[in-house]
């Protein structure tokens, strides 16, 4: 074995998955959008989640090199690649969030640790512990007033900038990755809570959700 | 309700995002067999507790994760500095000694205190 | 109940409610009516309510005096339906709805005849302040009964016994600047912010903005000055960095800028938040505001004066009168006399005369009053007594007089004949204090500003002051102040403000005279004799009290508060406090900032605690936090078990001939299947941690007691987690996957702190060791498949080679389970044979389901926590946090083959084990019990004893950590700790429970089932 | 010293409450005492009384910086209990729940101490294992203690919510029936007025700026009204002790920390007894004159400010209505803060010092108001001997050494 040890989580056959809002959609049900929805969510489970850790400037090149995007290198940046699909995001001055399309986290980590050699970083898969829930609506930040102490007025908050700060009681991510739309990256085994709270806190506006 | 500026994420957050942890610039014995069972005590127990300028860690728990250092004061609960792990302060006590120790009426010299906490202090 | 329809107290004609509309209402039963735009206390004055309570102490008959937050009477009890019950709501800040419900909150029958009057009347002699602590103390035993009688006087309102149907929610708000109070110096500041671009929030307490200019006889531009409000706000309301809150309170500040306003979004409509196309709606909100900088432009607050029965009905404040009659038509009596120190309080008078009642006459305490108002009143013919006071009210439940006398203020006595004038009304008006509660929130005290005659505000960073709150008062200072407030603001934000940003409309100057300092006026009489003179109206403080309280020896104005209770009402001494000083004051020989200062508390008025809550309540009280498999546990009928904030399945009862097991019944049935068969249990909420680089290994070492160094990639290890002093803090464990790359285990509670832990020690102490932390908790689903046919079961399912030998225990392999990479684990927290299963949690479901379609044959069972602790408890594992409380030593626990003593790293935790304490060979020691009968299963939490025949208090010697019935032992059996039980085995000790009954156990070993380990290495 | 009955009170009313006494003198500083308390809060008040009464010793000046009983006295919601767990706090507790027992009559004082029981509620099955421990703990030091189940709770609280639907179901609680609440203030000035009468000068807005130490023993303090020598000092200042030790050349195993209480508006009597729970954090009594007066968790910080975070209270407000939901409608009316000195233990110090003639009694934590004629008493008792009265004993600073911690964690968990 190497020094590190990758793990293919993927099956190479088609096998049922059950994301984390599962059993949350079952126990709360989710309010169908309508036209005075005035906040809707969407969650968009199964991508790649990749937790890269280590010095900015390693970690840059190779993630030019290999996916073709540049590592923010100021607090709060998010960058995403050309088809939009792709992002890395800036945690904390040694840590970033890369999120890709699910199933393309385990070889994009190895042409990683591929192109970083013998660098001191750490690269960890936690594709299974997080789901991304989008925020859209005329309304959504008010919600997300509700929901976080961090200041989400559209006019302080850009695009591009994405935050790890409290949410009612835990906390999670807030991505904003369009002028439209809000990204939040929950912890699994919170997602229910979280989401039972958007439900709640968007009652007032109508909030549905995408089926 | 502090409204500290954490040195890595370089902005303000609430301070519901950070946990306070004791005293700052505590540091582990190099040679703890070596120490006396009071030298370990006072490692483990004794810690500042001043009636005014203080340094303290804090962690940005629901952020970065970083643990920092804050010079505060604990009458006003002014934060005059926040700084990052291995750094120095540039407040102390000492170098803050044109104000008078705190007494519980002092609350009111809160506003003769500049802060410095915005950009936080590189050493 | 009659219906009064006829509002013999509204005006024909001014004010700003809606005449065209009715409002139907109810006061003690009694219908009333009012119109949109009333509040209840201008509607029960329209309608001629003169009595609306019975005071606190005395039960004497008290009516409205103020207009707005200061009320300190008119406490009512709301609501229509016992669960929409609401306790003291100050009359005079409650809009009017239909079907509004109120009641008296005080009077027993009823507030008209209420019997508690006579005690009130009889017994007032003998209750001076502090006359609890003088009496009632004898026999001791008797407390008990007395304090249930005082207990019965005691409260305003009452509260519901039914849940809240409401809801209310938090909105968090950030802005450069905060204005509160849209009064004039508000607004103006409002847009001098807002016009430099900075964002700017206006909170205002009231139903609409506007302050003070609602109800002023000034003009502004030439117009009157309401119709410069609407102009401003429109102005406001058109700017998308504006945010106008209404019927919101700014009721706490706290450090660094944070305000929390109380936004009542329904109260004004109905009993219950109406919903809104079926969609419920918050109550009311609180708004957690962080604001660059505030302005504070809270107003002031008018005083009234101190004199003998200055609480009947028909006393009010002189400027609620001008409010009842510009800003609601109402006019709250016949015959009035005004007794002032103040120019501003003639408006009282000239209202009430334009409104074409009789002013009997002015009685002001100044000796030559002069000035624009003062003239007005002369010129309307109204009588000026100067250098006077009313001395006292005359009246029982009505005033129905009033005795005005000369005074000499400095010798605090009456200097002239009475003169008893004939009236229904008294306005009083003692001059005015700044409101400033909430610069006085975070610990700044006021100062006294002699000129003001008031406290005013301390300087608060980041707080800007303006207008009456700072005893700025002509109106167009107010404004230019306000302006100037809000662009001092705005700059300090980095915004520019042009000049004409700060322009302020033109208003109208009206010269007032000097007004005169007086407080408490002098009777005939000497205080402690004189007719009652209230100073607290809400807790029934009087003068006399406080000259009493002075004279038993409470010299400092907190001890006369406390001592006298002034203050700590409802209304927190709005009106009094300052009256109350300056009686102390008088008492001591001293000026009022030598008697002290005084401070404020948030809130500025009461707040819901439903508001405070918001939404974390009920089912959003706390995260419920679950695992990948938690549907199929409710499914199979779980009990769950809370687990920090985890829901943990603790057992699962089945249905056995039509009854659902108990919990023992289903616990042996789990322990039955691992131990002969096989179980399976949801582990998934086991802390993980990802640890990856060249100083893993090192790292490890340093905060686990046992050694690293060695583990090969493939091996797990169990590791003990200690703090600095050498206590146990967490246990599991960890997995080498690669030479730098280990997986670590926490307990389920543990996690987050484990976690942080590494960090601290890695960024504070240890930056130098190149290792990343990395949790992993959810990412993994972990199931564990234990007992004898664990490896059959597990065979069918995956491509991973069994064999004992090639897959020994504390080994971990990689591979297929029901076609999932999985990693497995060959760990036993069981004592039988086991693997841990992990794969990425949104397979989970899919493998948990396959293990039982293929588990059937072998009996597979399901186990929850509690099974899970018995046998693990069996094999003496601990539980970190139950065997464990932060007092127990790895040595304590017997876990020497867990401690490196020889590592080369002072690891975490060793110095203190060679402490005199933690070396004592007495301490408490974990060890096994055996109760002497096996039907036994001793308490958890009991304690144990050595000598049974000793009388209380006994000398204890540990306890009972854990306990449970074996069903493989058929016996109970326990964990404890134990003094000095590792050198005790064998012995017998004793453990006395509250029914009496003591139990004999006897001290083993703490591995009760399979010692060798035998069968986990199967 | 006037004494007070309800006969005199009839007296008094009839004279126009014209000739009620000083409650207590309000002297000059002499040069001299026997022994000087520093601190007139209820411990210190309460340690010049039994210096006087129980030891004779009644030249002795009670040294406040401010006004008597201002601190914690005057900011604490005023619980009274000894149900803790290990054998030495329980042992100093229910000595000074005994003292309580009889306190108004001894000091001719009504403290109004209200013997309506207090419930520590458990919500997880690891709380009902600590209950257990604590509760079979007391019963054989000698403490009235019960173990309650969740209909038992009901019953004695019927208008708590002992449903499953709570996040945290009551899974039980203990119940010590002797505990209670008592008039905060009343304390303080009882025991004031009773040690004046015995000759003890209370020396109000008086600061110690200073000690004078020779050859390691004190031998006087500084204050901002002069000198004063003595030989004998007892520090009694709560918050404020790590200060006061800084003086005197040596560091206590204390932090300050602000805790923070609440009350609602006065309502009608619906809450009888006092409810605790260190799970959803949060306690609550209801006071003779009809408020809920609830108190929070510490915060975390150290601070002077008589203040701490608002977050703070607002997560005690949530435990107070997933507990009580009818109280949702219910508002609140003031909040405040009191600086309570914590030891690494949670227990107190009750201990000679490295300077001779010096004693401190400091870090009772969230454990002080409960504590005080206890407190006071075995002081007194430390203070006259030079030596600590055993309850104190084990209560030295030597413990943070030895490491012979007496870890009240769990029973004080919470601030109570």
């Amino acid at each position: 074995m190497s020094d590190i040890r990758q793990f293919q989580t993927h099956p190479e056959v088609e096998i049922a998955t059950e994301s984390p809002l599962a059993y949350s959609r079952q126990r709360s049900g989710a309010p169908a959008i309508t036209v005075s929805s005035q906040v809707m969510l969407r969650e968009r489970p199964f991508q790649g989640h990749l937790t890269l850790r280590g010095g900015a400037i390693v970690l840059d090149e190779a993630l030019r090199h290999v996916l073709g995007l540049s590592l923010p290198s100021q607090p709060h940046g998010l960058n995403h690649d050309d088809s939009g699909e792709r992002s890395v995001q800036w945690l904390a001055p040694d840590e970033w969030l890369l999120i890709v399309p699910g199933g393309e986290e385990f070889s994009l980590e190895t042409r990683l640790r591929d192109a970083l050699g013998d660098a001191h970083v750490s690269i960890v898969d936690v594709s299974g512990g997080q789901t991304v829930i989008d925020i859209e609506g005329e309304m959504a930040h008010a919600v997300l007033m509700k929901f976080t102490h961090y200041d989400v007025d559209p006019t302080v908050f850009p695009v591009g900038k994405g935050v790890t700060t409290g949410f009612a009681k835990t906390s999670a991510i807030l991505r904003r990755s369009s002028a439209s739309r809000w990204e939040l990256v929950v912890r699994r085994s919170f997602a229910d809570y979280l989401y039972r709270w958007l439900l709640d806190a968007g009652e007032e506006y109508g909030i549905g959700v995408e089926r | 309700m502090f409204h500290i500026y954490c040195p890595y994420c370089e902005e303000y957050r609430e301070e519901e995002e950070f946990h306070p942890k004791g005293q700052a610039h505590l540091s582990r014995p190099e040679d703890p067999d070596d120490c006396s069972d009071e030298a370990w005590g006072d490692y483990l127990f004794f810690r500042d507790n001043p009636r005014g300028i203080h340094h303290e860690m804090w962690v940005h728990a629901q952020g970065c994760r970083k643990f920092f250092n804050i010079t505060r004061h604990t009458v006003t609960y002014e934060i005059l500095e926040t700084y990052k792990m291995g750094e120095q302060p540039t407040i102390t006590a000492e170098t803050n000694t044109a104000r008078p120790a705190a007494t519980a009426s002092s609350a009111d010299d809160r506003a003769a205190t500049e802060v410095k906490g915005a950009q936080g202090v590189q050493a | 109940m009659s219906q009064s329809t006829k509002q013999p107290n509204r005006l024909a004609a001014g004010g700003s409610v809606d005449r065209t509309r009715t409002l139907k209402f109810t006061f003690n039963g009694q219908a009333y009516t009012g119109h949109p735009g009333d509040t209840l206390a201008s509607a029960l004055l329209a309608n001629g309510v003169d009595l609306v309570n019975r005071s606190f102490k005395y039960s004497r008959p008290r009516g409205i005096v103020a207009a707005g937050a200061e009320e300190p009477n008119a406490v009512m009890q709301l609501g229509a339906s016992e669960a929409t019950q609401v306790p003291n709501v100050r009359a005079t800040q409650q809009a009017l709805y239909d079907g509004l419900v109120a009641y008296s909150t005080n009077g027993w029958p009823d507030v008209q005849k209420d019997l508690m009057s006579w005690i009130g009347k009889l017994g007032a002699p003998f209750m001076p302040p502090g006359f609890y602590y003088k009496t009632f103390m004898a026999p001791a035993s008797m407390w008990m009964t007395y304090e249930k009688y005082i207990r019965k006087t005691a409260g305003l309102g009452r509260s519901p016994s039914e849940p809240d149907p409401d809801i209310y929610d938090h909105m968090n708000r950030h802005c450069d600047v905060l204005v509160i109070g849209g009064g004039p110096a508000g607004l103006a500041a409002a847009l001098s912010a807002a016009r430099s671009g900075a964002r700017v929030i206006v909170a205002d307490e009231q139903e609409a903005m506007g302050g003070s200019l609602l109800d002023s006889r000034d003009r502004l531009d030439d117009q009157p000055a309401h119709a410069w409000v609407t102009t401003a706000l429109e102005e406001l309301a058109a700017r998308d960095n504006v945010t106008l809150l209404t019927r919101t309170t700014a009721n706490g500040y706290h450090d660094h800028n944070f305000v929390t306003l109380h936004e009542r979004r329904t109260e004004h409509l109905a009993d219950s938040a109406p919903t809104i196309e079926g969609r419920r709606q918050p109550r009311s909100r609180l708004h957690r505001v962080r604001a660059g900088q505030v302005v504070l432009a809270t107003g002031t607050h008018e005083r009234p004066l101190v004199y003998g029965n200055n609480d009947l009905p028909g006393n009010l404040l002189a400027g609620a009168v001008s409010t009842y009659i510009r800003r609601y038509g109402v006019i709250p009596g016949r015959k009035l006399v005004l007794t002032t120190s103040n120019d501003h309080a003639y408006r009282a008078a000239l209202d009430w005369h334009e409104a074409g009642h009789e002013v009997v006459a002015i009685a002001d305490a100044r000796e030559a009053p002069e000035g624009e108002l003062v003239e007005q009143a002369r010129k309307h013919g109204i009588r000026v007594i100067a250098g006077s006071a009313i001395i006292e009210a005359t009246g029982s439940k009505r005033v129905s007089g009033a005795r005005v006398a000369r005074i000499d203020r400095d010798g605090f006595k009456v200097v002239g004949p009475v003169e008893t004038l004939d009236c229904d009304t008294i306005a009083s008006s003692g001059g005015y204090s700044p409101v400033i509660h909430l610069a006085s929130h975070t610990g700044a005290r006021p100062t006294w500003n002699e000129e003001v005659l008031g406290f005013v505000p301390h300087t608060v960073k980041g707080v800007t002051t303006t207008g009456g709150a700072r005893g700025v008062y002509p109106l167009a200072d107010v404004l230019a102040d306000g302006a100037e407030a809000g662009a001092v603001a705005a700059t300090a934000m980095g915004f520019e403000v042009a000049t004409e940003a700060r322009h302020v409309p033109q208003a109208t100057v009206v010269t007032e005279g000097a007004a005169c300092a007086l407080y408490q006026v002098p009777h005939e009489k000497p205080t402690l004799r004189a007719p009652k003179q209230f100073v607290d109206l809400q807790n029934d403080v009087t003068a006399a009290a406080i000259e009493l309280a002075t004279r038993e020896g409470f010299e400092s104005i907190e001890h006369v508060k406390r001592y006298t209770a002034m203050g700590f009402g409802t209304d927190q001494g709005k009106l009094g406090n300052i009256n109350g000083m300056a009686i102390a004051a008088r008492c001591l020989g001293k000026s009022i900032p030598e008697v002290g200062t005084t401070v404020f508390r948030p809130n500025y008025t009461p707040v819901t605690f439903g508001a405070v809550v918001g939404r974390h309540c009920r089912e959003l009280f706390d995260p419920e936090r679950y695992t990948a498999m938690h549907q199929w546990h409710v499914e199979h009928g779980a009990e769950f078990e809370d687990v920090g904030q985890w829901k943990r399945p603790w057992y699962y009862p089945r249905r056995v001939n039509g009854r659902l097991e108990s919990m023992h019944e289903a616990v042996v049935r789990e322990c039955r299947a691992v131990r002969e068969h096989v179980g399976i249990l949801d582990a998934s909420t086991l802390g993980k941690i990802d640890i990856q680089g060249p100083g893993a290994r090192e790292f490890l070492g340093r905060v686990y007691t046992n050694k690293w160094a060695k583990l090969a990639p493939g091996r797990v290890r169990y590791g003990l987690m200690c703090k600095d002093d050498g206590m146990v803090m967490d246990d599991g464990t960890t997995s080498c996957l690669g030479e730098n790359h280990f997986l670590m285990t926490t307990t389920t509670g543990g996690a987050a702190a484990v976690l942080e832990w590494l960090e601290m020690w890695h960024q504070t102490e240890w930056p130098e060791l190149d290792v990343y932390f990395t949790s992993v908790t959810d990412h993994w689903a972990t199931m564990t498949v234990t007992g004898p046919e664990a490896r059959k079961l597990l065979a069918e399912i995956t491509d991973i080679d069994l064999d004992r030998e090639s897959f020994k225990f504390m080994d971990w392999r990689e591979g297929r389970v029901a076609d999932v990479p999985a990693r497995v684990f060959r760990i036993s927290f069981t004592g039988e044979l086991a693997f841990e299963i992990n794969v990425q949690a949104n397979y989970a479901m899919h493998v948990w389901k396959t293990l039982f379609e293929h588990g059937d044959k072998y009996g597979l069972t399901p186990y929850g926590t509690e099974t899970m602790h018995v046998l693990r408890a069996e094999k003496g594992f601990i539980i970190a946090g139950q065997d464990t409380d932060g007092s127990v030593t790895p040595e304590d626990l017997g876990m020497h083959w867990a401690i490196g003593y020889d590592k080369p790293f002072p690891w975490i935790g060793k110095r203190a084990l060679s402490r005199s304490d933690t070396r004592r060979t007495d301490r408490k020691q974990l060890v096994g019990l055996k109760p002497r009968n096996p039907e036994v299963v001793l308490q958890e939490g009991a304690q144990i004893v050595f000598d049974p025949q000793q009388t209380i208090p006994m000398t204890m010697v540990g306890h009972v950590t854990s306990s449970y019935y074996s069903p493989t032992l058929e016996s109970g059996f326990a964990l404890a700790v134990v003094k000095g039980g590792h050198q005790r085995m064998g012995e017998t000790v004793y453990l006395p429970m509250v029914d009496g009954t003591i139990h004999e156990a006897e001290i083993v070993g703490t591995q009760f089932v399979d010692p060798e380990g035998a069968r986990q290495n199967v | 010293m006037q004494r007070y009955s309800g006969f005199g009170l009839v007296k008094h009313a009839l004279r126009h409450h014209e000739d009620w006494q000083r409650q207590w003198r309000n002297p000059e500083p002499k040069t001299q005492y026997d022994a000087i308390i520093i601190g007139g809060g209820g411990h210190g008040l309460a340690t010049a009384y039994y210096l006087a009464k129980e030891h004779g010793i009644t030249n002795v000046a009670v040294l406040e910086k401010g006004w008597l009983g201002g601190g914690n006295t005057a900011r604490n919601t005023t619980i009274v209990r000894s149900n803790y767990l290990w054998d030495e706090a329980a042992a100093l507790y229910e000595h000074s729940l005994k003292l309580w027992e009889g306190l108004s009559q001894d000091i001719n004082y009504n403290v109004m101490f209200s013997q309506r029981g207090v419930l520590n509620l458990g919500h997880t099955l690891q709380d009902m294992r600590d209950i257990q421990r604590r509760v079979n703990a007391n019963r054989l030091n000698g403490v009235d203690s019960e173990v309650l189940d969740a209909k038992g709770v009901q019953e004695i609280v019927p208008i708590i919510d002992g449903s499953k639907r709570a996040r945290y179901p009551i899974m039980g609680a203990s119940w010590q029936p002797r505990a209670g609440v008592a008039r905060h203030d009343a304390v303080a000035w009882g025991f004031a007025r009773a040690a004046d009468a015995y000759g003890v000068d209370l020396l109000q807005n008086t600061e110690v700026t200073g000690f004078k130490i020779l050859d390691g023993r004190v031998v006087g303090v500084h204050t901002n009204r002069g000198d004063i020598e003595t030989r004998t000092v007892g520090c009694v200042t709560a918050g404020n002790s790590g200060v006061l030790a800084g003086m005197a050349g040596f560091k206590l195993p204390l932090e300050s920390h602000p805790l923070q209480a609440l009350v609602s508006e006065p309502m009608k009597p619906i809450l009888d007894t006092v409810v605790m729970s260190n799970a959803v954090h949060g306690y609550i009594s209801q006071s003779d004159k009809g408020d809920l007066v609830i108190g929070a968790g510490i915060d975390g910080y150290n601070g002077y400010g008589q203040r701490g975070s608002y977050a703070t209270v607002e997560h005690t407000l949530q435990a107070i209505v997933e507990m009580f939901p009818i109280f949702s409608r219910v508002r609140m009316n003031r909040q405040w803060g009191g600086i309570v000195d914590t030891c690494p233990d949670a227990c107190p110090i009750l201990s000679k010092t490295p300077v001779k003639g010096l004693f401190f009694n400091c870090g009772w934590g969230t454990g002080g108001f409960k504590a005080t004629p206890g407190s006071g008493h075995v002081f007194a008792a430390t203070l006259a001997k030079g030596e600590p009265h055993p309850l104190a004993a084990p209560f030295s600073i030597d413990r943070f050494h030895s490491g012979a911690l007496i870890d009240e964690h769990g029973a004080a968990g919470v601030a109570h």
